[in-house]
């Protein structure tokens, strides 16, 4: 059990949770949340969005009924976080593009941190957020409200980029830098279970067969994943 | 005291009745990560076929209320390969290991078991629940009649000690449990998931590619301890309860209603220490209710 | 426009698909001065005998995760009671008027089945979970050997539409549908409860002075949406499906899988006036996704 | 929906849950209560305690999940009420006896408000509450703490008895009451689920047969009333 330190809204149905206490976890790697009892059924992964000595926090967009509960936490609740699970991604070296779509900026945040010297490209439907907060740790953080941020992403200019987003997003991507030097990293998001690799009902299918989303990834090398259809 | 947590099933000694369902805690490595998982007092393997399985495609998992759906198609990395690749580590667990066999022909089920019984484990599970490809994918677990000779060859081909976990989807579960005890299997293990479906309304499709998929979890609870309870009144045998259970009060109802084991399934998904915590909440409701052996309460309503 | 709503469930035109199930609606008048239950598509009675029955004694309802069990026992003022006394207000609502009909004997039913199509209500629901008496206490809904005989029976004894009541725990629901196409009932409804238990485990009894109770609500709802697929698959009488339905989204999933009628039992409890809100998302969805008429989506999974 | 005013803890467990809105209903009846989606699945009957122009208030105990999550309720918190459900006491005349034990006085305060001049009888396990509040509308308010209120009740001193309570206590007085020309009213506590009539699960078993306790009581004649056992 930890305690909530704020839960702070941001617009967009999304909300910033800061938690309370002496916490792991490196950059895309996520945790399982769960801020009730026995309904529903299932914690909800979320990534780390930021970590520091006495705090984590998790960016999360209010979907359904388990971000629901989370975005009703106030000061001093109580929530349960187990983790952190997942490889994450991999500390690369070069040229850096991060690449987030809508909520998929979550895990972003602190690879910026970790990595630095990253490009940023945050593509969002209505309004951008947290544009600020990235600045500090990059480049420069390139935006899109409305249209589709691959249409200003140029993959070349990159050794390496880190996506998170839609699925289609990520396909975009790694369609885009195939054949290029450039190496794309995704990150996946399946519904799961366990979180640990115990219970395979995260599958993410790879050209070196399935793979447990939760155990194996959330961070698959791109091109080694077999987007449906 | 935990030595009166201890329980007989046949001829095995479990330190404690709680057992971990085959499927939702892999071979127990990952759940090692997490705690001390030799506190447990067994676990069952996912479920082994003879050759690999990559499971079915599409969406696995949906959640209901109080329940979850599951469609992994007993994804698995077959006998061999679990003997090969995790069978060193598993055996070597200082609890009562379990491993889980699934199969769609007769075959199948005797040549996985065949190979199993060589390797130093201590019981198999035999997951009737799959389909009979040749009676044209009604599975073994629904008609007993079916059944009766899948566990006939079960039988013949091991001398371990043999449980055969039943489908709540049997025409009827207390003749399937009778037809166990006659083909002489050691135990019955019930249940196995509810045959359910969940439909997405926006797609006009069901969620599931198979269409349907297997529901577990709390909502079951009430119809998987009647059955526990209709089965244990009605066999000799001992009996591995499970169903829903997620707290300790859940468990000692399974056993009031005659189980010797409880499993548990979806409950670690819930909280990856839940085995630990009904072990202690079982002792507890023991000395509370100055019970000094399970065998005082086991079946008693 | 309300109008597009509209089923043909056999020959009778519900004004919508929504239907109010046996035993939780009482014979309405109660929810009447809630809301104008006219706007409802119809109502289930109360399940009644040829005789006066007070039901079961002991604890008569029991709540678990997302369901609640009921050991009620068919407590109702019997055929002639229910003639007497409710009839008068029952008939003159205006909508579809269904009469649910339970019994022990094939003989009780038949009387009562005859008494009551003298009467002004639309249609028979047959229900045939109650035991057998003469086969033991063998429910008439769980072999379908024995429930031809019953619905063979009712469906001479009266000309007025005939529905009969499924158990899900019948020993194979889609047999079941099956003989009562051919023994000419104008259509199936299911499902009924699930049979479930549930222990206090500090007393050491079970809740229930039955041993076991009828298992209702959400927690059911992918087990009986399932069963109601498979039966609209193997028949072509029309269906009333139900068993958890709490919103429209649930009420849509039916009918996609095959339902003309949906039934709302225990979501009457969580609110009042479910009813109707059902009716309204049902009207939304089929605006939001231009489904002029349910038959567009009827059986579309 | 109505919104909460104030949730003030008692002591032992005990809360009045004070509800904004302009409600109806008299001594005896009772609310279904519901400040949740739909776990758990029922809504929860809890007697008025008090109602006013603006506002109701409910006095519960926590023994399980509906009233833990009563309890957690704060001012603007949204809650369901449906009701007023059930006869109430009568308003009967004469020398009245208010008796409750534990939580059983929830509805004796309406009632003393209604009835004026009443003698209030109340038990408890380990600590009294709310003496002061129900002096306000009676002659005298006598407790006991750890002792059966009927130790110290004359019941021939009444022409009439409102109780509620612990059935064995009712049971009791009902029995005390035998052969006197006392009248005993009981507030029968039965689990429910439709709360209007409907379902028939909450069946009070009386001379006249099997008695809805929602919708014919929860208020029934004692010597009506045939207790377990
Ligand atoms: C590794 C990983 C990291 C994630 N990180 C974040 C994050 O940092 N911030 C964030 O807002 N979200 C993140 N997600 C997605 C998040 O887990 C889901 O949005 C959340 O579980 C939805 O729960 P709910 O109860 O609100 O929605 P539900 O009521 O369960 O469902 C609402 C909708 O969300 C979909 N959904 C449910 N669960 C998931 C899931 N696990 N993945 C994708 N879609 C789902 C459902 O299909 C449905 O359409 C992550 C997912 C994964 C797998
Ligand atoms: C007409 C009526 C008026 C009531 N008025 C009040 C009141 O003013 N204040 C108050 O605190 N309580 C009152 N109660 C009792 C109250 O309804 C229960 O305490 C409450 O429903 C328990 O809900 P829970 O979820 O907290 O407990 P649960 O988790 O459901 O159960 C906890 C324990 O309480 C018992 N219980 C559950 N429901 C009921 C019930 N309906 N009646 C009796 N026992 C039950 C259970 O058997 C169990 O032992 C009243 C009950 C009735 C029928
Ligand atoms: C994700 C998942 C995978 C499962 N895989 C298997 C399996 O391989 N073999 C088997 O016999 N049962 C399998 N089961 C069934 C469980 O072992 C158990 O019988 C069932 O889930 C009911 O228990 P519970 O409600 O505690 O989960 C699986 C269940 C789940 C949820
Ligand atoms: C309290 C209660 C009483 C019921 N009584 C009857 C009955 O008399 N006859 C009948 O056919 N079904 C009866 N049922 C079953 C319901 O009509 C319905 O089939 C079942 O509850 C599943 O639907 P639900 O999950 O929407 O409640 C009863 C159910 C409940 C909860
Ligand atoms: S969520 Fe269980 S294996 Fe990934
Ligand atoms: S609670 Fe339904 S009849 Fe009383």
């Amino acid at each position: 059990m930890a305690k909530v330190i704020s839960n702070e809204y941001l617009g967009e149905n999304m909300y910033i949770l800061k938690v309370s206490g002496i916490f792991k976890g490196k950059m895309g790697q996520f945790y399982m949340l769960r801020a009730w009892e026995n309904y529903p059924l299932l914690s909800r992964p979320i990534s780390i969005h930021d970590i520091g000595e006495d705090y984590i926090s998790f960016l999360y967009k209010v979907v359904g009924k388990g971000t629901k509960i989370l975005s009703e936490l106030k000061p001093f609740d109580e929530i349960k976080l187990e983790g952190p699970y997942g490889n994450g991604f991999k500390e690369v070296d070069g040229k850096i593009a991060l690449v987030g779509g809508g909520i998929g900026i979550a895990p972003l945040y602190l690879a910026a941190k970790t990595l630095k010297n990253v490009d940023v490209y945050m593509g969002f439907r209505k309004k951008a957020v947290l544009e600020d907060k990235f600045k500090k740790y990059s480049n420069e953080v390139n935006i899109t409200v409305g249209r589709n941020i691959t249409d200003i992403l140029d993959v070349n200019k990159y050794d390496y980029i880190l996506t998170c987003g839609p699925e289609i997003m990520m396909k975009k991507i790694v369609a885009m830098a195939k054949g290029t030097n450039t190496k794309v990293y995704v990150s996946i998001e399946n519904k799961m279970a366990c979180g640990v690799g115990a219970c395979l009902v995260c599958t993410c299918k790879t050209k070196q067969g399935n793979k447990k989303t939760c155990k194996d990834g959330p961070v698959f090398l791109g091109e080694e994943v077999l987007f449906d259809e | 005291m935990m030595s009166n947590l201890e329980v007989e099933f046949s001829s095995l000694k479990f330190k404690n009745p709680v057992v971990m369902a085959s499927g939702t805690f892999g071979f127990g490595k990952e759940y090692c990560e997490i705690y001390d998982i030799e506190k447990l007092g067994g676990i069952c393997s996912k479920g082994l076929t003879l050759n690999k399985k990559n499971g079915n495609d599409g969406v696995r998992i949906h959640e209901t209320a109080s329940g979850m759906m599951n469609s992994v198609g007993l994804e698995n990395p077959g006998i061999e390969g679990f003997v090969k690749n995790e069978l060193n580590y598993f055996k070597n667990l200082d609890l009562i290991k379990i491993v889980n066999i699934g199969g769609a022909t007769i075959e199948d089920y005797v040549k996985s078991i065949e190979i199993i019984s060589r390797e130093d484990i201590d019981m198999i599970e035999l997951n009737i629940s799959c389909p009979n490809v040749k009676e044209g994918g009604m599975a073994f677990g629904i008609k007993d009649s079916i059944a009766r000779e899948v566990i006939k060859e079960a039988r013949n081909a091991t001398k371990l000690p043999l449980v055969v976990k039943l489908s709540p989807n049997a025409e009827d579960i207390v003749k399937m449990a009778v037809v166990c005890e006659e083909e002489g299997a050691d135990g019955i293990s019930l249940v196995n998931t509810f045959k359910a479906m969940a439909i997405d309304i926006r797609k006009r499709k069901s969620i599931f590619k198979n269409t349907y998929a297997g529901l577990s979890g709390p909502a079951i609870k009430p119809i998987a301890l009647r059955m526990v309870h209709e089965v244990c009144k009605n066999v000799t045998i001992p009996v591995m309860g499970m169903g829903g259970i997620v707290n300790y009060e859940d468990a000692i109802e399974f056993i009031m209603a005659g189980a010797t084991c409880i499993q548990i399934g979806t409950a670690n998904f819930i909280n990856p220490r839940i085995g630990l915590e009904i072990i202690a909440g079982i002792e507890k409701f023991m000395k509370e209710e100055n019970v000094k052996s399970l065998d005082e309460i086991r079946g008693i309503v």
